[in-house]
């Protein structure tokens, strides 16, 4: 096992893997910026090192900064959180040529799964249903109109190198198709320096579903059930929860035994989300995450079992502990993404926070770095922290949360917590009957206004 | 935000305090949850300040009002700090901080000199120090002539970023 | 407390100095719940500052003082108040409070007239009121002779212990 | 089911009992004394009534102003906590009296485990095991050497009404016994207005172990496993835990098969504690609590079960939802008790809360009605909160516990924080060899000062 482990992350997800080390007797290395000195993660690592200035380039992006922080500290292995380094397999190889283990994927896996065509390549190689679509980049035109009236319209023109709904276009019928081509390339040559698209079925009314996964790099793999993350804002995920109102047992078991399945042939090592979306009971394969996720304390909850705790210990050399039939998923949990952002603007607001008070009782997480007096830098993510409810059923977890949200309290910013206050009360949510449009929807209508 | 009203109510004659304004100016700030108000007029000037800021926004709407850092050192003092390293060292004037991580060596190699010692002058660009990151050795050069004075970090030390390293004067 | 360091650091003017004044401050703090509290004028200046969080013994061992609600509201505001009833009509100064949980009655019978209306002359212990707790009917006395100014409460209404009832003057 | 329910109490249990009848669908009343007007559980209620001044006999022990409180707010049920009117018998039958649920046992048995003696042979009847001694109350000097003789010395001379470690002596030899009778008798007449007492084996180095039990009344009941509170104070328990670190699976399933065999002959409705000494592979019974216990909270992180939930369904007519079968202990739960004391002279410590920050992350409960700005009031006890970890063993439980410890923060008073971090890093604790006089010792030999 590792002695020292150095967190290449700040924020709510520093301070869960701080935890699991701790509890590991692990010590722990703590970076940040220099905006971040009065981040609880450095003031509850064992140490901490301040390694740039407030541009993430220049500090959680700084690789030979994090090399060095390892060096001066003796700390050998770095777990890199979610976002920054996370998913950059140039630096999982970094750290091995430096000696220090890489708390994550083979670097040829984060390599894989980064590039969304390859990807695809794999995942259906691998036996993952996929979205119907182009084999690769479309290069011509005429190909363009022959691969979309064999998928069927609406299309999707999506960027090679994309993410975050930049590069997207939607064609409707054959005659919008080659002006979505042409837009989508200009803007992904723009924002990805790569100009490269490929067409995919367009889904009316999918929902958002992935499944978490968890190999030992030496053929061992699980799944733990899925989470249901329908609920987005600008392709940002809001409330994730687990089980999906929309899956039956059957389904479940299926598409985790064929994930499960692929991860074991793939010898996966880590912690892995595969996402797909899912419309009229068929699942498509949309991306895997090489990494762990921020919604990850939902599966926790339902399993039991500490994904960053596994982490830990398969990046260490050991093997997966439990069997598919071991994992055994109980009752229905729910996360909440508190922002500091207004709830209906979701305007940014940094800034001091002047009273903070956390729900307590049966069932009830709280994973959040923020405490009272603790200023959120205008220069990193909006997320104040997540709460997490756990019940014996759908009923007892909305019943839960609602009752937690209605206890917390945030002030001196603004935060999204009315936002979901008014979402645990509404009968789309309470019904389990929404899909990834469904809250941009709700916005656009002004419910919260 | 009433604070004009209030520059207004005050009247040039008010020799000596009055302690019903000041009571109002409190009055104000707790029903408004300022951090502080203060007000000034001629030499006259009253500040009133309270401990538990509520929304910040209120306060440092007006410029001219210090930003209500009342309770910040509080809460920082709260959450134990374990490494006040970092906060201790780095309150030297005008000293050359470190701009990477690393480990620092005052020599070019093990049996020479020191670069500098306390006392030697420098010119613009002298090599200083070395900073070693990555096995990389990055030469720290002075940023200006002068003499250095002090010098805040022994031999294979380890620096933070930002962290100060000598001075220059 | 330490007001009375204070008033001992004031010397250097002592003539100019008015203990009244820093009196007034200081009471003015504590009343308002502030941390501090500043004045100048001219030479002047007067700064009066509570600890953050000062416990409540130490402030209300000095009995001119009033009791420190500092920062009590803040917090209770903080917390979502569902029941601002309580708080809210327990304001009225010197009226007869409720000694119990229950009913209010003011009439013998549902038919008959009540007990008193404002202006009525009352004598020490006549019957002002009924109050059902637990289907029995408690009276409540006037404790002292007057004349009744206020009915706080209506017919049928519940009332919490130390609620307001009437007032005599 | 209940409309409403009011709360005939304070603190951290009124918001416990809150939390369950609000995840229920219940509609809350809070009753406060004066000096209670901030708390928690009346900022949080649907309605707040204020019943009298501070001393508890005249507000949270006035039993004609909570009842009326119920007449002007329609609660058709009342939750009485722990404490309090918890275990008054007439307390339950005026409620009853008054169309309104008591949510507790009968009458009957409140009255039968109130009383020593009774409670002792009605456990003796039931097959529950008793401590050997008197047959009741020892009125004559040479009968009390007979029965010590026969029990064996050294023999506990304790009072029949006696509570709280008053009115209890050693009798280490027969020489003392004569004397010791007649302390504990003048002691007890004076404490509790009844001078019988009656004879027990003195135990040396118990532990104090206590199974839950929960019971519809209809002759259902289960029992959920133990709780080891041996770490006591002054008669008061610190620290709980489960499973206990010397019971084997046989051993818990015995004593809770007896103890829930005894439940169901006696239809016992609702929750209760049946609480025992255990040395040497033996079970003494103490005494039967009937009412939710301040450390409920470690048998739920153990079993999934919400005991307060469980009691208002019970009280409002159901059946027992689950069988034995169905209850599955799993991992270990630990509790910590934080008062507001000094953590090495226990002096109270009551006063304003000037910074509060409760520790979040996996298998982590905080049951707390303090806030930051809450001024903790003289004239009640000195609970803050209470610190419960889950983990899924012993070793990962303790671990947990550490890191949760060092993140919790109260200031502007003194708390027993120090008191259980010194403890979580014990050799003994770390092994759990520990008996009801460890604690005590460890006090006395000045470990924390």
């Amino acid at each position: 096992m590792f002695d020292k482990i150095l967190i290449a992350n700040r924020g709510e997800i520093a301070l869960r893997i701080m935890r699991a080390a701790k509890e590991l007797g692990i010590e722990t290395v703590a970076v940040c910026s220099t905006a971040d000195k009065e981040a609880m993660h450095v003031k509850l690592a064992d140490e901490a090192i301040c390694i740039g200035p407030p541009a993430a380039r220049e500090s959680y992006l700084n690789i030979p900064a994090l090399i060095a922080a390892c060096e001066i500290t003796g700390a050998d292995a770095i777990h890199p959180g979610y976002g920054f380094l996370s998913e950059n397999a140039r630096f999982a190889e970094i750290c091995q040529g430096h000696g220090i283990t890489f708390i994550g994927p083979k670097a040829e896996h984060i390599r894989i799964m980064g590039d969304k065509i390859e990807a695809k390549r794999t995942a259906r190689a691998l036996g993952i249903p996929c979205v119907p679509g182009s084999e690769g980049a479309i290069t011509d035109d005429g190909e363009a109109m022959r691969v979309a009236k064999e998928i069927g319209f609406p299309v999707l023109v999506k960027a090679a190198s994309g993410g975050g709904g930049r590069g997207m276009k939607v064609a409707r019928t054959a005659d919008d198709l080659l002006n979505a081509i042409s837009t989508a390339r200009s803007e992904a040559g723009a924002a990805f320096g790569d100009d490269s698209v490929y067409l995919e079925k367009y889904l009316e009314k999918p929902r958002h579903i992935e499944i978490q996964v968890l190999g030992d790099g030496q053929g061992n793999a699980v799944h733990l059930g899925e989470r249901d993350c329908s609920l987005q804002r600008r392709h940002q995920k809001v409330w994730e929860e687990s089980p999906s109102p929309a899956l039956n047992a059957a389904s479940r078991e299926s598409i985790g035994e064929i994930v499960a399945n692929a991860m074991r042939e793939l010898k996966y090592l880590g912690a892995g989300t595969v996402e797909f979306l899912y419309e009229d009971g068929e699942f498509y394969f949309i991306e895997m995450n090489t990494r762990i996720q921020v919604e990850h304390p939902v599966t926790e909850m339902i399993t039991g079992i500490d994904l960053v705790n596994e982490q830990i210990r398969i990046a260490s050399g050991a093997t997966l502990g439990f069997t598919q039939n071991d994992v055994v998923l109980q009752g229905h949990a729910i996360e909440c993404r508190i922002n500091a952002e207004h709830h209906a603007t979701f305007r940014p607001s940094p800034g001091r926070i002047d009273y903070f008070h956390t729900p307590g009782g049966l069932g009830v997480r709280v994973d959040s770095a923020a405490y009272q007096g603790y200023s959120i830098p205008p220069h990193y993510d909006s997320l104040i922290g997540k709460l997490i409810v756990h019940g014996r059923n759908r009923n007892e977890a909305m019943l839960r949360l609602r009752r937690t949200l209605d206890e917390f309290i945030i002030e001196g910013i603004d935060s999204t917590l009315p936002l979901f206050r008014s979402l645990v009360r509404d009968g789309d949510i309470q019904n389990g009957d929404y899909d990834i449009h469904w809250l941009e929807r709700y916005l656009a209508a002004g419910a919260l206004e | 935000m009433n604070d004009d009203d209030k520059h207004k109510k005050q009247d040039n004659d008010a020799a000596m305090i009055d302690p019903k304004l000041v009571d109002d100016l409190a009055e104000i700030a707790v029903r408004q949850g300022l951090a502080e108000v203060e007000v000034r007029h001629g030499d006259l000037r009253i500040r009133v300040t309270r401990q538990h800021a509520q929304p910040a926004a209120a306060v440092t709407a007006q410029a001219h009002i210090p930003a209500p850092i009342a309770s910040a050192p509080a809460a920082s003092e709260a959450l134990p700090a374990k490494n006040a390293a970092p906060a201790a060292a780095s309150d030297h004037p005008g000293a050359i901080r470190s701009p990477m991580v690393g480990t620092v060596y005052l020599r070019p190699e093990p049996n020479a000199d020191k670069f500098v010692e306390i006392g030697t002058e420098v010119k613009q660009g002298d090599r200083v120090m070395l900073i070693e990151a990555m096995k990389t050795f990055n030469d720290i050069i002075a940023p200006r002539a002068g003499t250095v004075t002090a010098i805040l970090v022994n031999e294979g030390e380890p620096v933070e970023f930002g962290e100060p390293l000598f001075v220059i004067e």
